[in-house]
């Protein structure tokens, strides 16, 4: 039963939430959120499921259609792509429970003429759809279906807010999305105009055994197809499109893109760069390595800048994201000890649990506060003390204190640097860890500060209340990104270290 | 010179010409345009390439048919996004970079 | 899991998990928190007596857990971290009487305990703390922990403490970490050893090890304020009365001073540190401290302010003990660590009950309050006294062992150094008591908040704990040879961890 | 500068692309005696239509979703009730039009059908069958014989994803004795033609929705 | 030179001519006509290609449907009457 289970873990993960998107659809706006949620719990359940017996038996495979590769499309989960799933599923469960709290909120708000969870329910299902496909997927054309279904989707979720700046936004990241999968698309065709085949289990060999005549192009089609991925991943200099596209987005909608969206095109670099494109990028590694740091510091420097909370949580997204590349030159040397790709998964699932409870907090914040600058959440530990817990811990992980997951990541990165003598990585890894301080604490700080009473009479007076179902829920969140430090390092750095 | 190498090296001027002029051109529309003559070219890029011994490829060109219903599906997108924002602040050009930001 | 992996474990939990769940309480849930900080303070006590009684007669007690393939969190109960912990957790149980007393009515009460209990739990851990990464974790969630603690007031004061502390503090932390990685990435050893672990990579890697060691100092120098890394501890005075008295006298800097040792003999070894030519520079620097500490104490009129700058000064008598070769220097060190906490505490318990019942902040307002409030004066006179080191105190039994470890380890120097301290904390400790004993009260307290009632000059809850610690610096300084008493302990753990001879 | 820049760019790697593809070997792999195999199997005799639906019919599947995620992303664009995006159809001035549109539009269904049909053999299937019927769709409303959808009702809803479900559900039947969309070998051709079917009506109202969504006649004609 | 190939080039160069115009010409509606156009040579590039299936589709809707609803979001756009930061047409 368990066995059979396993095999249908795969398709499942991508049915069910399509599944559950189309029916929520036909539900109607801002319907459906039951549906989703339940769907989702299922889910996450499956990639525990999926977890456990790779972390025994090895990748799972799936030939879509019983054909199998080259001619058909294969889906295979190993250790990263299972990390990957469980963290999109358990990141987004707690999401889905914490937007039902706060669309419901939203949606007794009579002058909020755009109720912006009217579509959320399916678009945000078929995004997890996406990302599971995504990260399942053998076929470096279906992972450009993938790669647009996630993009359209996300592009769909920011124009939910319903403003101007919104609309702004969503188109901006349109067309940063729209050029980024069609550098991508290009170096499929290439690809399969050089090898005659978009399997990567085809691709691997073909391309390590190619003779010179085909690695120009081939090398032509590595570049376009990383460089269109990490134009979706919003690495510096890439990064324009995504602080109005995360910080203007609904709390829920912020949430998913900087926890969940950019690490699938992240992902999908590293697969490919470590994978079938590691002969012909091998030299380029330092390349990603210096933009990451370079997106640490400036991220974090804007982050500081910035006068609104949210846009300063979308800058610390611009930063962080900066670890997950910095890795790459490290991953190249064979080191004894931990995988690197187990470190950068450690770090990319930190970040992703801890940047979710941030705008999940934050977002809490705002509503209750009707404002959204960072001056205004002064008084804010005395009237949210549980949210502010949240965005505390969450912060920490960020900044790479411990106990948190982010500390632990950190702590290996730099000994992974030290043990190659990268002693520049070290002072941008430590550098990254106190900017990111001074714009968490920035928020901290001022969230202790008194109000005067009137201050506080008023602020009660308008006070829009949050169910604690979403509070609950983006503290969770915050939680485990703490307790992925204590107890998770171990089984994740095994699962994800086993695979690649 | 086959057709198909002929078509795939006019593919790629097409690409190159529309990522070009998806970074310059302003007008909304126009990005919209040039998006799709982006992908037009790659297209090309797919099939051309794949067929140029001259023989008919059918997988490439299922995977077109595939391209172009996910061009569609942006172009709509994109079009409804850029006739909102026009309605909402009369712009058809999107505000210079960063003054989205703040 | 055997009774001793889990005594360690149930000695960080009975702070942790009631600090917790009062963070979960409401507000006025009066009587049930104050029951669990209670709880939780007699219970810690308890398991560290069981502890101390399993030490002494040579158990060992311990448990570690994997965070990651090859990084470890390993907890361990030996001597001298046993003598940290059984001052914090003595001094918890006072400070929180004191504190419930303290912020009666007060607001925000839960957020209060909830960190001052996570507080304690982070000491523990660092006086737990088996390797160096167990040290950065707790060191690390030690200044987390006391962050909303300095902020408690919210006032733009509070704000600016707080940012003051943590831009140190978190500085120091990321020189810690970068020394412990690095060293990790040499030695792949980084247990905590009697006699150091780094012996091995000698011949070679001098000035690699110099540089770790300035690292790894700097980044615990700054919690022990060591005079440049001082600058956070007068600002963060900011914080309520019990947070100075167990934190910023105890908790944090002690924390710091307990990692100078720690690196000096288990990670270092006194002898390898010699070697590299580390002790002396070290004791010049913690000589310096004691003195920059003093000289700025005369200046300062706020009463809290002249006690953190004394605090700087102490805490680095401590630094030097461990910088001093040789054993009778190392017990100096080890037993002024629990005597300098049990008499700080008591002067800022005190400082907080002229302040509470008073409103008296500055040394200028203290005329006379030595009959309005006797007892509390008696207290701070008996510590007062201790820190200059006054014969029968427990400060001259530190300072006597101070003096000999120096003259004995050549450091003759050393020893001007500690008489003139001596003579500056007199400077500046003396005239506060003949203000307090012999000049004539003011009409008017500046800002009278507690009547007497009867023998009660104030608060019970703030009488007791001051009345306390001072007896208890008292017996420590007339029975110095007692079986129980900190300086019996510290010979035990030269003798038996360093295996130092001792006189 | 930036136009400079950006232009040379484009130029250079135009050029350099193009001399390294003048040179390119054949390809080492070459799926088409793969797939001349698997034709009879597939269900359908025209390669494209059994690539489309059967090797790589996973493919399609999700191209159905992102045709349907930016019908949703369209929807969000035209919030209900937003005066300025859903007037009501203004009628034609040309009596002409309507009458050609009444003429055009049962053909256009016709030419559909045959079109859906004849994919099975040769050029032609669903997704050309629906751009056909949305055309017919447009070209009706233009003609002013139907209105511009506001908010889809639950009876467009349904009709919007039907295609989609009934792919997915053939999809995921074979999962409980083996691969996704490993249709039994039996029954394959019909399948086919069932989820074509239901592709042709939902695709044909999606494209359809793309346009008839945003239809805004408040303009000048 | 096979007289298909001068077709195919002859094509290749009027593709590439549609696309400059749908890109550079000033007037945006000859931009969206030469888009179509470019659409409609699309197809025949495809037929050419022995694609017929592409072509089929390219022609109903990349230049079908496409170009109806690039127009019809012109007009909307044009149309409207507030359009003062329209700064576009120049491209």
């Amino acid at each position: 039963m368990i066995e059979h289970l396993t095999h249908l873990a795969l398709p499942l993960l991508i049915l069910l939430p399509l599944t559950s998107a189309a029916l929520a659809f036909a539900l109607g706006p801002g319907r459906g959120a039951s549906l989703v949620i339940a769907s989702s719990a299922l889910q996450l359940l499956l990639a525990l499921l999926l977890a456990a017996t790779i972390g025994s038996a090895g990748p799972s495979h799936h030939a879509a259609g019983g054909w199998g590769a080259p001619l058909g499309i294969d889906l295979v989960a190993d250790g990263l792509a299972a990390a990957m799933l469980l963290l999109t599923q358990g990141v987004a469960l707690a999401l889905f429970v914490f937007a039902r709290g706060y669309f419901h909120q939203d949606s007794q708000d009579a002058d909020h003429w755009a109720p912006a969870g009217r579509y959320f329910w399916p678009l945000a299902s078929f995004l997890v759809a996406g990302m599971n496909a995504l990260y399942l997927s053998e076929d470096i054309f279906n992972l450009y279906v993938t790669l647009e279904l996630v993009g359209l989707a996300a592009v769909g979720l920011v124009a939910s807010g319903g403003g101007a700046t919104q609309t702004a936004a969503a188109l901006r990241y349109l067309f940063a999305a729209i050029l980024g999968s069609g550098a991508y698309l290009l170096g499929v065709a290439l690809l399969y105009g050089s090898y005659g085949s978009v399997s990567i289990a085809a691709l691997t060999p073909a391309i390590a055994a190619s003779a010179p005549a085909v690695t120009t192009v081939a090398l032509v089609a590595a570049l376009l197809m990383v460089t269109g991925l990490l134009i979706k991943s919003a690495l510096f200099p890439f990064h324009f499109w995504l602080p109005p596209a995360h910080g203007g987005s609904p709390a829920p909608v912020s949430a998913l893109l900087s926890a969940l969206v950019v690490k699938a095109s992240i992902y999908l670099v590293l697969r490919l760069w470590l994978g079938p494109l590691q002969p012909l990028l091998a030299p380029f590694a330092w390349l990603p390595a210096i933009l990451g740091a370079s997106a640490i510091l400036w991220g974090s420097w804007q982050a500081i800048r910035a006068e609104r909370l949210k846009l300063l949580v979308a800058y610390s997204t611009v930063a962080q994201l900066g670890y997950l590349f910095i890795a790459l030159p490290l991953a190249a040397a064979s080191t004894t000890g931990v995988a690197p790709v187990a470190i950068v998964t450690l770090q990319a699932v930190a970040h992703g649990l801890a940047k979710a409870a941030m705008f999940a907090a934050a977002g809490i914040i705002l509503h209750a506060t009707g404002r959204d600058r960072v001056s205004d959440v002064a008084g804010i530990a005395e009237r949210l003390p549980l949210t502010l817990f949240t965005f505390a811990l969450a912060g920490v992980s960020l900044m790479g204190l411990p106990p948190s997951g982010g500390f632990l990541a950190k702590w290996l990165l730099i000994d992974l640097a030290l043990a190659q003598g990268q002693w520049w990585l070290v002072a941008v890894i430590i550098a990254g860890g106190l900017l990111a301080a001074v714009y968490i604490f920035r928020v901290l700080r001022q969230a202790f500060l008194n109000l005067p009473e009137a201050e506080i009479e008023a602020e009660h007076q308008k006070a829009r209340v949050v169910p604690r179902s979403a509070e609950w829920a983006a503290f969770a969140l915050a939680a485990s990104s703490i307790l992925l430090g204590i107890f998770g390092g171990v089984p994740l750095l095994q699962l994800v270290g086993g695979s690649v | 010179m086959t057709t198909g190498l002929l078509f795939a090296l006019t593919g790629v001027v097409l690409f190159a010409a529309g990522a070009a002029a998806l970074l310059l051109v302003d007008h909304l529309l126009r990005r919209v345009l040039a998006f799709n003559i982006m992908g037009s070219g790659a297209c090309l890029v797919l099939v051309g390439l794949a067929q140029r011994n001259g023989v008919p490829d059918p997988v490439p060109q299922a995977m077109v048919l595939t391209g172009i219903v996910v061009a569609v599906a942006a172009t709509g997108l994109a079009l409804a996004l850029i006739r909102r924002l026009h309605a909402q602040t009369g712009a058809t050009t999107l505000p210079r970079d960063g003054a989205d930001n703040d | 899991m055997t009774f001793n992996e889990l005594l360690p474990l149930l000695v960080l939990c009975s702070s942790l998990l009631p600090g917790l769940a009062i963070f979960i309480l409401p507000e006025r849930q009066h009587r049930l928190r104050t029951g669990l900080n209670l709880f939780g303070a007699v219970a810690k006590i308890v398991l560290v007596s069981m502890l101390l009684v399993g030490v002494q007669a040579g158990e060992s007690y311990g448990f570690r857990h994997a965070v990651a393939p090859g990084l470890e969190l390993v907890f361990k109960a030996d001597a001298l971290g046993l003598l940290f912990i059984t001052l914090s957790t003595v001094l918890w149980l006072f400070t929180t009487l004191y504190a419930i007393g303290y912020l009666e009515d007060a607001p925000h009460r839960s957020r209060f305990f909830g960190f001052f209990s996570l507080c304690v739990t982070a000491t523990i851990g660092i006086a737990m703390a088996g390797n160096l990464f167990t040290f950065f974790v707790f060191y690390e969630l030690l200044t987390l922990a006391t962050f909303p603690l300095v902020a408690h007031r919210g006032t733009p004061d509070a704000k600016q403490g707080a940012t003051v502390y943590l831009a140190y503090t978190l500085a120091g932390g990321a020189a810690l970490l970068t020394g412990i990685v690095w060293l990790e990435s040499l030695t792949h050893h980084t247990g905590f050893t009697h006699g150091g672990f780094v012996a091995g990579l000698l011949p070679g890697n001098e000035s690699t090890l110099v540089a770790i060691f300035v690292l790894l100092i700097a980044g615990v120098g700054v919690k022990a304020a060591i005079v440049p890394l001082h600058g956070w501890l007068p600002k963060a005075m900011v914080a309520p009365a019990p947070v100075s008295a167990l934190l910023h006298a105890v908790a944090v800097v002690k924390a710091g001073a307990f990692g100078v040792v720690r690196i000096v003999y288990e990670v270092f070894g006194i002898d390898t540190a010699q070697a590299l030519g580390l002790l002396t520079p070290l004791a010049a620097i913690a000589a310096f401290t004691i003195i920059w500490g003093s000289v700025f104490a005369l200046f300062q009129d706020k009463l809290k302010k002249r006690l953190a700058y004394s605090t700087i000064s102490q805490v680095s008598y401590i630094v030097l003990g461990t910088a001093l070769f040789g054993p009778i220097g190392t017990i100096g060190g080890l037993v002024h660590l629990v005597h300098q906490g049990v008499m700080k505490s008591t002067l800022f318990f005190a400082a907080g009950n002229y302040a509470e019942t008073l409103g008296i902040h500055k040394v200028s307002e203290m005329n006379g309050v030595g009959r309005r409030m006797p007892a509390t004066t008696i207290a701070f006179s008996l510590a007062a006294l201790g820190m200059m080191g006054a014969p029968l105190t427990a400060g001259a039994i530190s300072k006597a062992w101070l003096g000999d470890g120096a003259s004995a380890a050549g450091m003759g120097w050393a020893v001007w150094v500690l008489t003139a301290s001596s003579l500056l904390n007199a400077a500046y400790f003396l005239p506060i008591l003949w203000r307090a004993w012999f000049r004539p009260p003011p009409s008017s307290w500046p800002e009278e908040h507690i009547a007497r009632r009867g023998l009660l000059e104030t608060h019970g809850l703030l009488l007791a704990p001051p009345l306390l610690t001072a007896a208890l610096a008292l017996v420590f300084g007339l029975l110095p040879e007692d079986v129980a008493s900190p300086l019996t302990w510290a010979r035990m753990i030269a003798e038996r961890e360093y295996g130092l001879v001792t006189p | 500068m930036k136009r400079f820049a950006v232009s040379a760019a484009a130029l250079g790697f135009a050029f350099w692309l193009i001399s390294a593809l003048l040179n390119l070997p054949a390809t080492l792999i070459d799926l088409r005696p793969l797939l001349a195999e698997a034709i009879p199997k597939s269900g359908v005799a025209h390669p494209v239509t059994a690539v489309l639906l059967n090797t790589r019919g996973y493919d399609t599947l999700l191209e159905i979703a992102v045709l349907l995620v930016a019908l949703i992303g369209v929807l969000i664009a035209v919030p209900p009730g937003n005066p300025a995006l859903s007037e009501r159809p203004a009628t034609a001035d040309d009596a002409m039009v309507p009458a050609l549109a009444r003429l055009v539009a049962p053909l256009a269904v016709f030419f559909a059908i045959y079109v859906l049909w004849a994919g099975a053999h040769r050029p032609g299937g669903a997704f050309q069958a629906a751009a056909i019927l949305a055309a017919a769709l447009v070209l009706l409303h233009l003609a002013g014989l139907t209105a511009a959808w506001s908010a889809p009702t639950l009876r467009l809803r349904i009709g919007l994803i039907a295609g989609f479900l009934i792919f997915l559900a053939i999809a995921a039947a074979p999962l409980l004795g083996g691969m996704l969309l490993q249709y039994p070998p039996a029954l394959v051709g019909t399948l086919i033609l069932v989820i074509e079917s239901g592709l042709t009506i939902s695709l044909a109202l999606v494209l359809a929705g793309l346009f008839l969504l945003l239809a805004d006649r408040g303009g000048v004609r | 030179m096979t007289s298909a190939l001068a077709f195919d080039l002859l094509l290749a160069a009027l593709l590439l001519l549609s696309a400059w115009q749908a890109m550079r010409t000033p007037h945006l509606g000859r931009a969206l006509l030469a888009f179509v156009v470019f659409g409609l040579l699309m197809a025949l590039a495809w037929a050419r290609l022995d694609a017929p299936d592409i072509a089929l589709a390219e022609a109903a809707v990349g230049a079908g449907l496409s170009g109806v609803l690039l127009f019809d979001a012109w007009r909307a756009i044009r149309n409207k009457p507030d359009s003062g930061k329209n700064a576009g047409d120049e491209a």
